[in-house]
């Protein structure tokens, strides 16, 4: 059950957490990871992603896989959106299913570390003062090399 | 014949999303050489490279990566996505 | 919002997500970690965890508060299962919400370290082959060491 | 007057899950050693100290500290929550 979405659409973190513990067969440890558009004290209208359709898919989908093998998942999700999304809304989720907490984890961080840095998705911050592109930043870069 | 791709300030700056053209470029900097000799706004996108990446038919590359056979090169600034 | 909850009755994870980070407020990064009882192959029939009521409370709120200090969390959660429950069944489950991905996952494996060796729970295996108490890890207590 | 109450497999060599006790034990380690002369069953209880852990009024303690003024005092395995 490895699983991918690049969706305009919201999603439900609470719907899509549940089915995937329940796909995710007898794994003790399932870790998700919810990441929000900030408010940032009414700074932010509202926030549009960007990205590159055909490669989005394929780059996501080499890093779940890369994740599932290293960390014998019995299960991984990721689900990101593109489009506008409003402060609050979610942006994305990722899930991972391991016999034990650790690997579920290390997983989970992972998947974040490289989407984050390796997956063409751009944000562009609109708000009272214009429009900014979100500049990535070093530190991102710098969390692939633990991996 | 090859597409080529632009993305986020990449793309505004040069102000479309994905032309067809013709060259002769060996590799993503040549390409990237010819697209800068044609006009101001192509100078303007490419004028810190450190700040550009480059996919070759949608996997990462680099600016020394040949592009023969390469059908689709795309442009755009680091990621940001998660 | 920082809820600690010890229970014998089942929880859903998904709604248990959603209403956290409903009211978690503007943090970008919202964590959740299920645990589950593993199936193990129909070794276990059923898993019984035994808790001291009153200490359980009392241990599992300073192991949260101090994860809220540490990492700047804007909510966290953590419900715990006591009495019987059945193999694929949720034991217990924590999140957490914070600014950045980073303090969210490492306030989340603190959590997960902390209550697996200085929480008040004792897990019991019963299988065909009789009960057995689930003996404590070195790796668990030593998970200690890097925080 | 004190509350001693046991745990999982101490609970289950001592056959109870709580008593409560007149001692002159000044730390847990004396307390211990009265329990052990007792019975059989909680010298079974505490054959290895090493595996059994201690709170004094619900908090963790040490088989060193004295339970001047505790009114609960619990023994228990290592604890195996999460």
């Amino acid at each position: 059950m490895h699983t991918v979405r690049i969706q305009d659409r919201p999603f439900s973190y609470g719907t899509e957490s549940d089915s995937f513990a329940a796909a995710a067969g007898p794994a003790g440890a399932v870790v998700t990871f919810l990441g929000r558009v900030r408010d940032d004290g009414g700074r932010l209208s509202v926030m549009e992603i960007e990205h590159y359709p055909g490669m989005t898919e394929r780059a996501v989908t080499a890093i779940l896989d890369e994740a599932v093998t290293r960390w014998d998942l019995t299960a991984g999700l990721v689900i990101h959106r593109h489009g506008r999304i409003a402060p609050g809304e979610a942006i994305m989720m990722v899930a991972t299913a391991a016999r034990h907490r650790a690997e579920a984890f290390a997983a989970a961080e992972f998947l974040m570390d490289y989407l984050k840095s390796r997956a063409p998705f751009w944000k562009k911050e609109f708000g009272p003062d214009g429009a900014e592109w979100v500049a990535a930043r070093d530190a991102d870069e710098q969390a692939l090399d633990r991996w | 014949m090859i597409d080529v791709l632009y993305f986020a300030w990449v793309r505004e700056r040069i102000g479309l999303p994905k032309e067809r053209i013709t060259t002769s470029a060996v590799t993503v900097a040549d390409l990237v050489a010819e697209l800068v000799a044609r006009e101001e706004r192509y100078a303007a996108a490419f004028a810190d490279t450190r700040a550009v990446r480059v996919a070759l038919d949608q996997e990462l590359a680099d600016f020394s990566s040949p592009i023969a056979g390469v059908r689709e090169v795309a442009f755009f600034p680091p990621m940001t996505g998660g």
